[in-house]
């Protein structure tokens, strides 16, 4: 519903540009359905979303505000592709990626787990630092990609494209979908298991809900943080490694720049629920995809993305107001009712 | 070297305009975090304004301080009324402000071939002060909103402290019950903070834009909102606090371009672009003791 | 022919999401009169005054001050009314210093902070409160606060004066003098509302009493027409029988179940010390009853006995074994329960499901796993049992805590620490703010558990409490015990001076422990 | 090996599906808007009906290639050396689309065809304006990123604008050279450029896009000599901007789409222009004198006849 008010609006503004919004809108969603190819592009794009909503999701469950999702999928794309680029050659393709997935998850949970440890041991304020966060991997990465990983022929900062052993293996031959999106459906069940059926998860809810009750039970919520982060950490850096063995087989400078805001969108949509991350996701994927199919129309601005990511996402807002609002009256209602008789 | 410091100042002012209405904001108990869509959109209609007039910088200012407030409106309503989540409410109206621009941007403009300038803010030297040497040309030789900050810096150090309002606002950052028990409208005060923001973090964004550049880009911010904010951890919510804390953000800054600008590369430029924030990451870790508002980030949820 | 009311409130009902607060509420508060307002917890009380007082908006009825009707949106309104009113839980800006908080929201514009803090000391001189103005509320005592919060009334010179349960945290002694200070408001034409459920306090202060029961006003009477007995059967809807101990007997050689040796806990921020040097034994079988005004150090000694808080000095012995450096999660695994006073903030977890805060405090363990999952089958079975066993009121195992009443909360709390405290239990306040229902029900299971030989601590303000379960009282004061007694060597009279400081076979003005 | 199509010349020029790839908006007032100019122009002479994409994010590069080859698109131009890899990887699969970056080095295949131009003969004319007129021979210079391309333009700025001052007496005359790292942020290049003129600067030159729009103003405001590059900069700040050195995207576009109508654009090579293909021109203002113009087109020639090889001013290799 609020996803539909958020099309609609950003529709609308389109007649300023003496549009057609509903034959605008008519072509991005024959064209979403277009051929096998675009429509699969829906999923690749989701793919990397579901681990930076994941890692916002996971984070927030223990009432701390990860925002770093973007700088810690920064950092694992470049750990993905350095790991990749320096073993790809050494070693067989599918003992690469496993190296490579676990130097991620590493290398991005060391990366956030610094975070919680700053806010376990010196409370520092954990919204900050993790935005702050972003910057310095973004970087890093600047830094990076114009010296020790810059390519070859020395023109753009980007690095050397990867071999095709150590790509994800495509799933539907002709399309990009690629491994990686199943990796991101079973880490989401993952998550949800470790949440709701795990004692750690059950820790990691509890500190979120009650820090004090949490700490009377015995429960270190402060070594919680820094779980909590580490995970979260290590699963946006997943993000960047399904992104780059994945999809773009290669890093360049400025790629995805927002993974980390739409991860956010995709977790508060989907109320934090990490099976909903994969349907949010999903839609965010196809709003992506949407957005640029419409920018290829001539006159339609490409900006046309960031218009309906964010009407979207503030009428998904607004939508929880509406519903809490709706469910008191409700309440109310049903005690007058009972009164009355 | 004095060039150094005047630019610190320059570059600072912007910051400053941002960092001090979070300190209200904040000290009232709301994070502005839609504070880099802010500027952005102050920086926008701040151009396009001034731009359409001929380059009438007032008008300009005037379009970017209701650019502000509007896109306060939507934030403040949202977080303090509606009570929805402050930082994600903000990441929103941050991609929406950004789509806004961009795409008002082609509305209006089309595709021009040739850069869109209007002539931008120029430093008035103040008599007399202007020509005491060093500091003459350090601080008396910035343009009107500089100097604006040279009163705007006092008076709101003097409201938050020994005023009704600055004490109302205090109060309700730390315990909006007690401010609501003793008469205050504690939504209404909140909401005044952000559209307080509005129209500084619109300042703000034109300063860029119409201030300094004479130009808009849509990355033209490029995350210098976010250092406001953290400015605002920095300074210890205190007006001065928070002036301190721009300095030492625009002298790092000033340090790091002129080092970038002549060439050498003993340190990678990225760290000096990184800098900024690893010092936030720094001091907001070595500070111990915060002057934190209470309830910061919490909506006030009355009941009944 | 009477004369108009002050304050006159119509019909008012007051809907929350799932409560009926006060339904259709009527009464009156006229010039010059102590109005006292009695009821049990969750009754209405506290709803009522704050419709008055602007801070909730009624759902029906109307509101007629001096006769007319008026419509009191907001604090504002009522402050400007004439009305007063202090909070049952403190409305203070901890950060702020004492004029500051009494100023708020009523000086405008520029303000002289001096002039105030005269002005303040000035007012508190005047009614012998021993306030400093310049001084940070947070760092003062809640005896204190509550004199602020008087301060900030008198402050704006209100016609009507509302108070909710303002002796709650205070001593016998400090009740009384304000007591005295209420019937001294009232003699020039001011009417003041007195909120509590206190009986004593009503026959002490009130000149008509309004008793309320589940949400309606059940009696409107003249204190002289009146005892002790009626209201009391009108508030609870029954008669009350004070619980009488019953003797219990700890002979010699039973085992000492928990002890202490002289344990202190320092404040590492100011220096001083929140419990000093406390010695005591706890037998298996014996409730040692501790006795105190709140904010004496219970809260320092509690987290001692949990873990939750390093000792600087002494030692724990529980069983004979030294606990005194292990883990709040080891105390807990070798037997040892615990009910802090404040359930929402340290017992519970409000937004989660009765399972979750079952499983709460074994979450380490290895019951309720099956592999490394959750067994959230057994799990169930065993909240469904409690739930059964202990009679609490909840829609389900999976109800969230957050949906259960005080009372029923507690017990979630009771049926989960009694069964982890294998040894020991250490009760905080265990009956606050609950029904006599509830309390009747909470004292029982603590009997119970006595006579299962296990180890008892039990910690209230509540001296009823502390006479009807003790075997032992002790008694603390400013961190220190300051005596322990057999059950029948203490009177209330007794115990309220040992509370206040001072010693009992002394006269009054002497005072024991002043620092 | 691939067959590729003929080109049957009974197909008009409106009859080709070609599209042009832009990695940023066509209103950024630089490199995307140049590149769309290239196009309007090109589709004004030539008659064909190129479309473009704006705005492709370097995670959508190959999804987009792909998209249109599989539309069958005969020529797919994109703008940009960073399209390289995913315009090679995806010219594999679609033999019968012709694949063109502009600014393009990789060229693996005989259906990939980038065009380069060599921008350091644009900078060496930039280069012989600014030793003519700078007062002191102090040069600046702020390029956007360091790669191979933009420091073999500095190099042969530098040293073209440092031996032409040295041959006017000033023997002092040197040049700093410094990286953005940015093409984008305005502020950063007023800054910089501040920050080099208070440290003596009188002529700067920047290649950096957006940067560059920051420089200028700063050159204004400070008073000093900059040298147009890449547009026409001279209406930004008349009298600070002495003179520009155009690239011709129109006629680069004109030229190559012609090419490829004519089915000369043949793959595995680079297609270069330069000087000579009249891509570079120079946009004096009344700052520069008639002398100084004629030096410059004297050495424009040079370049043109093969009298002089700027590429020993390189400094490495
Ligand atoms: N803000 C609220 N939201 C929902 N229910 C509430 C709220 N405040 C009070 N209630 C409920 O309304 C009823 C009346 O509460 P009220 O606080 O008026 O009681 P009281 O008589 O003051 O009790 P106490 O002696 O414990 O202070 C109770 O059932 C209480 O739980
Ligand atoms: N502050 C509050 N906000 C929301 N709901 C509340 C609040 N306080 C109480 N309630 C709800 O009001 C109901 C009654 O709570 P309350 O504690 O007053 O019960 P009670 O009548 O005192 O029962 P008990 O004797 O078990 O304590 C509960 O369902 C509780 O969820
Ligand atoms: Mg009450
Ligand atoms: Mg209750």
């Amino acid at each position: 519903m609020a996803v539909l008010l958020g099309l609609i609006v950003s529709g609308l503004l389109l007649l300023f540009l003496g549009e057609n919004p509903l034959t605008a809108m008519a072509m991005l969603f024959s064209s979403l359905f277009r051929d096998g190819y675009t429509f699969a592009d829906i999923f690749v794009k989701a793919t990397p979303l579901m681990f930076t909503a994941l890692a916002f999701a996971l984070a927030f469950q223990a009432n701390l505000f990860n925002i770093g999702a973007q700088g810690q999928f920064y950092i694992g794309s470049i750990v993905a592709v350095s790991a990749s680029l320096l073993l790809q050659d050494k070693l067989p393709g599918g003992l690469v990626l496993i190296i490579v997935a676990a130097a991620t998850i590493l290398a991005g949970g060391v990366w956030g787990g610094l975070i919680g440890w700053l806010k376990a041991r010196f409370n520092a304020n954990e919204f900050l630092v993790s935005m702050m966060s972003t910057y310095v991997a973004l970087n890093i990465m600047n830094y990076l990609l114009r010296t020790w990983l810059l390519e070859s022929k020395g023109e753009y900062p980007q690095t050397n494209p990867l071999d095709k052993t150590v790509w994800l293996p495509i799933i539907f031959p002709g399309t990009r979908l690629h491994s990686g999106f199943i990796l991101a459906l079973l880490t989401c069940i993952g998550v949800w298991i470790l949440l709701y059926k795990l004692p750690l998860g059950f820790r990691i809810r509890a500190a979120g809900q009650g820090k004090d009750a949490t700490a009377m039970a015995g429960i270190n919520y402060k070594t919680l943080y820094i779980i909590a982060f580490f995970i979260s950490g290590a699963l946006a850096a997943l993000g960047g490694f399904v992104e780059v063995n994945g999809a773009q087989h290669m890093l360049v400078q400025g790629f995805n720049p927002d993974v980390g805001a739409a991860g956010i969108g995709i977790a508060i949509l989907a109320n934090g629920n990490p099976i909903g991350i994969i349907f949010a996701s999903i839609l965010f994927g196809a709003l992506k995809v949407g957005g640029t199919i419409m920018g290829q129309l001539a006159g339609i601005p490409s900006s046309i993305t960031e218009l309906m990511l964010g009407s979207v996402m503030v009428f998904v807002i607004l939508g929880y107001f509406v519903r809490e609002k709706l469910e008191e009256n409700r309440e109310k209602a049903k005690l007058k009712e009972a009164v009355s008789v | 070297m004095i060039g150094l410091l005047s630019r610190t100042i320059l570059m600072g002012t912007p910051l400053l305009y941002g960092s001090l209405s979070e300190v209200y904001a904040e000290r009232s108990g709301v994070m502005n975090t839609a504070i880099e869509g802010i500027f952005l959109m102050g920086a926008w209609a701040g151009f396009v304004a001034a731009y359409q007039t001929g380059g009438n910088l007032v008008i300009g200012l005037l379009a970017a301080m209701g650019a502000g407030v509007l896109t306060a409106v939507l934030y403040g309503w949202i977080t303090i009324y509606l009570k929805q989540q402050q930082i994600v409410t903000g990441v929103a109206i941050n991609i929406l402000a950004l789509g806004i621009c961009s795409f008002f941007q082609r509305v209006i403009f089309g595709v021009p071939l040739t850069p869109l300038i209007v002539e931008p803010l120029q430093p008035i030297a103040i008599p007399i002060l202007s020509n005491v040497p060093v500091i003459g040309s350090i601080l008396f030789n910035q343009n009107i909103l500089t100097y604006l900050l040279f009163v705007l810096v006092p008076v709101a150090s003097f409201v938050l402290y020994k005023t009704s309002l600055g004490l109302s606002i205090r109060s309700i950052g730390e315990n909006p019950e007690a401010g609501d028990v003793a008469g205050l409208r504690v939504d209404r005060l909140r909401f005044l903070t952000i559209l307080f923001a509005g129209v500084m973090c619109g300042i703000g964004g034109a300063f860029y834009s119409i201030g300094y550049l004479g130009m808009f880009t849509t990355t033209i911010i490029g995350g210098r909102g976010w250092i406001a904010f953290a400015i605002c951890f920095l300074g210890n919510w205190k007006p001065y606090g928070v002036l301190i804390g721009t300095l030492i953000f625009g002298l790092a800054e000033a340090l790091a371009i002129s080092m970038q600008s002549s060439g050498q590369s003993i340190f990678p430029n990225e760290l000096f672009i990184a800098l900024p924030y690893i010092l936030t990451i720094v001091l907001t870790v070595a500070r111990r003791s915060f002057n934190v508002p209470a309830e910061l980030g919490i909506p006030y949820r009355k009941e009944g | 022919m009477p004369e108009t009311p002050f304050v006159e409130l119509r019909n008012i009902s007051k809907y929350f999401a799932k409560v009926i607060a006060n339904q259709d509420v009527s009464l009156e508060i006229r010039k010059g009169e102590v109005l006292a307002l009695l009821g049990e917890n969750g009754a209405g009380k506290s709803t009522i005054m704050k419709v008055l007082y602007g801070l909730y908006k009624a759902d029906e009825g109307q509101i007629l001050i001096d006769g007319e009707t008026k419509i009191i949106r907001s604090p504002k309104d009522a402050m400007q009314l004439g009305i007063a009113m202090i909070q049952q839980h403190f409305a203070l800006v901890q950060a702020n210093t004492v004029t500051e908080n009494i100023i708020l929201g009523l000086v405008h514009g520029r303000y002289d902070i001096k002039h105030y803090d005269k002005i303040v000391a000035d007012l508190a001189a005047q009614h012998g409160f021993d306030v400093d103005p310049t001084s940070i509320v947070g760092d003062l005592p809640v005896g204190i606060q509550q004199k602020v919060e008087i301060l900030k009334a008198l402050y704006q010179n209100a016609q009507l004066l509302i108070m909710d349960e303002p002796t709650a945290v205070l001593t016998p002694q400090e009740s009384t003098v304000l007591m005295n200070f209420v019937q001294q408001n009232t003699s020039a034409g001011k009417a003041v509302v007195f909120i509590t459920h206190k009986l004593r306090e009503v026959m002490e202060v009130a000149d008509r009493i309004i008793v309320m029961r589940d949400g309606r006003v059940v009696g409107d009477l003249r204190r002289n027409e009146t005892n002790e007995l009626e209201l009391s059967k009108l508030m609870v809807g029954r008669e009350i029988h004070e619980r009488t101990y019953v003797e219990a007997v700890v002979t010699p050689n039973q085992a000492v179940g928990l002890e202490l040796q002289n344990v202190s806990i320092r404040d590492p921020k100011d220096n001083v010390f929140q419990i000093k040097d406390i010695s005591l034994q706890v037998h298996e079988g014996e409730i040692l009853g501790i006795a105190g005004v709140s904010g004496n150090g219970q809260d320092a000694l509690c987290n001692a006995l949990s873990g939750y808080r390093r000792l600087t000095k002494g030692k724990i012995l529980l069983g004979g074994q030294d606990i005194s450096n292990t883990t709040v999660r080891e105390r807990i695994r070798l037997g040892l329960g615990y009910v802090p006073s404040d359930r929402h903030r340290y017992s519970l977890i409000m937004p989660m499901k009765l399972t979750e805060n079952m499983f709460l405090k074994r979450s380490y363990g290895t019951i309720w796993r099956k592999y490394a999952l959750i067994d959230q089958k057994s799990l169930n079975a065993y909240t469904a049992e409690k739930i059964h066993a202990y009679d609490i009121k909840a829609t389900g195992p999976d109800a969230t805590a957050k949906s259960l009443s005080g009372g029923n909360q507690q017990k979630v709390v009771l049926a989960r620490e009694v069964d982890l405290g294998k040894r020991v239990i250490v009760f905080d306040q265990p009956t606050r703010g609950l029904d006599l229902g509830a309390i009747d029900n909470i004292h029982r299971t603590i009997l119970n558990e006595k006579k299962k030989g296990k180890t008892i601590i039990l910690i209230s303000t509540e001296l009823s409490e502390i006479f009807g379960l003790s075997d032992r009282i002790a008694v603390i004061y400013r961190g220190e015990i300051v005596g322990i007694y057999k059950n029948h060597d203490l009177d209330t009279q007794k115990i309220g001076l040992l509370m206040a400081g001072y010693t009992p076979d002394t006269t009054s003005d002497q005072v024991l422990h002043e620092k | 090996a691939p067959v590729s199509t003929p080109q049957t010349t009974e197909k008009s020029a409106g009859d080709y599906k070609i599209v042009l790839l832009l990695p940023g908006p066509i209103n950024d007032q630089s490199w995307n808007a140049t590149n769309y100019a290239g196009l309007e122009k090109a589709n004004a002479t030539l008659g064909t009906e190129m479309e473009y994409i704006e705005n492709v994010q370097s995670a959508d590069f190959e999804s987009t290639f792909r998209n249109y080859a599989e539309r069958g698109y005969d020529l797919i131009m994109a703008a940009g050396t960073q399209f390289d890899e995913a315009a090679n990887k995806v010219a594999k699969d679609y033999p019968d689309t012709k694949f063109t970056v502009v600014n393009g080095m990789m060229s693996d295949g005989a259906n990939v065809a980038p065009i380069f131009p060599k921008e350091y003969e644009a900078s060496y004319i930039a280069g012989m304006i600014a030793g003519e007129v700078s007062p002191n021979g102090q040069f600046a210079t702020i390029g956007g990123f360091p790669n191979d391309a933009m420091e073999k333009l500095l190099d042969v700025y530098e040293a073209t604008a440092v031996s032409i001052a040295k041959e006017r007496d000033l023997a002092d005359a040197q040049a700093t050279r410094s990286y953005a790292n940015s093409w984008d942020d305005i502020a950063l290049g007023k800054q910089m450029a501040e920050s080099m003129i208070d440290s003596g600067t009188d002529t700067l030159f920047v290649y950096a896009n957006q940067v560059g729009l920051g420089a200028i103003q700063a050159a204004k405001e400070k008073d000093v000599k900059f040298v147009g590059f890449s547009g026409d900069q001279n209406s930004i700040a008349p009298g600070t901007v002495v003179a520009s050195v155009v690239f011709d995207f129109e006629t680069f576009y004109t030229w190559t789409i012609d090419k490829f109508l004519k089915g000369e654009l043949a793959g595995n090579t680079v297609h270069q222009a330069g000087i000579a293909e009249g891509i570079f021109n120079p946009v004096y203002t009344d700052q520069i004198t008639p002398e100084v113009q004629a030096k410059v087109e004297s050495g424009m020639q040079a370049v043109i006849d093969g009298d002089i090889d700027l590429t020993t001013m390189f400094k490495q290799e």
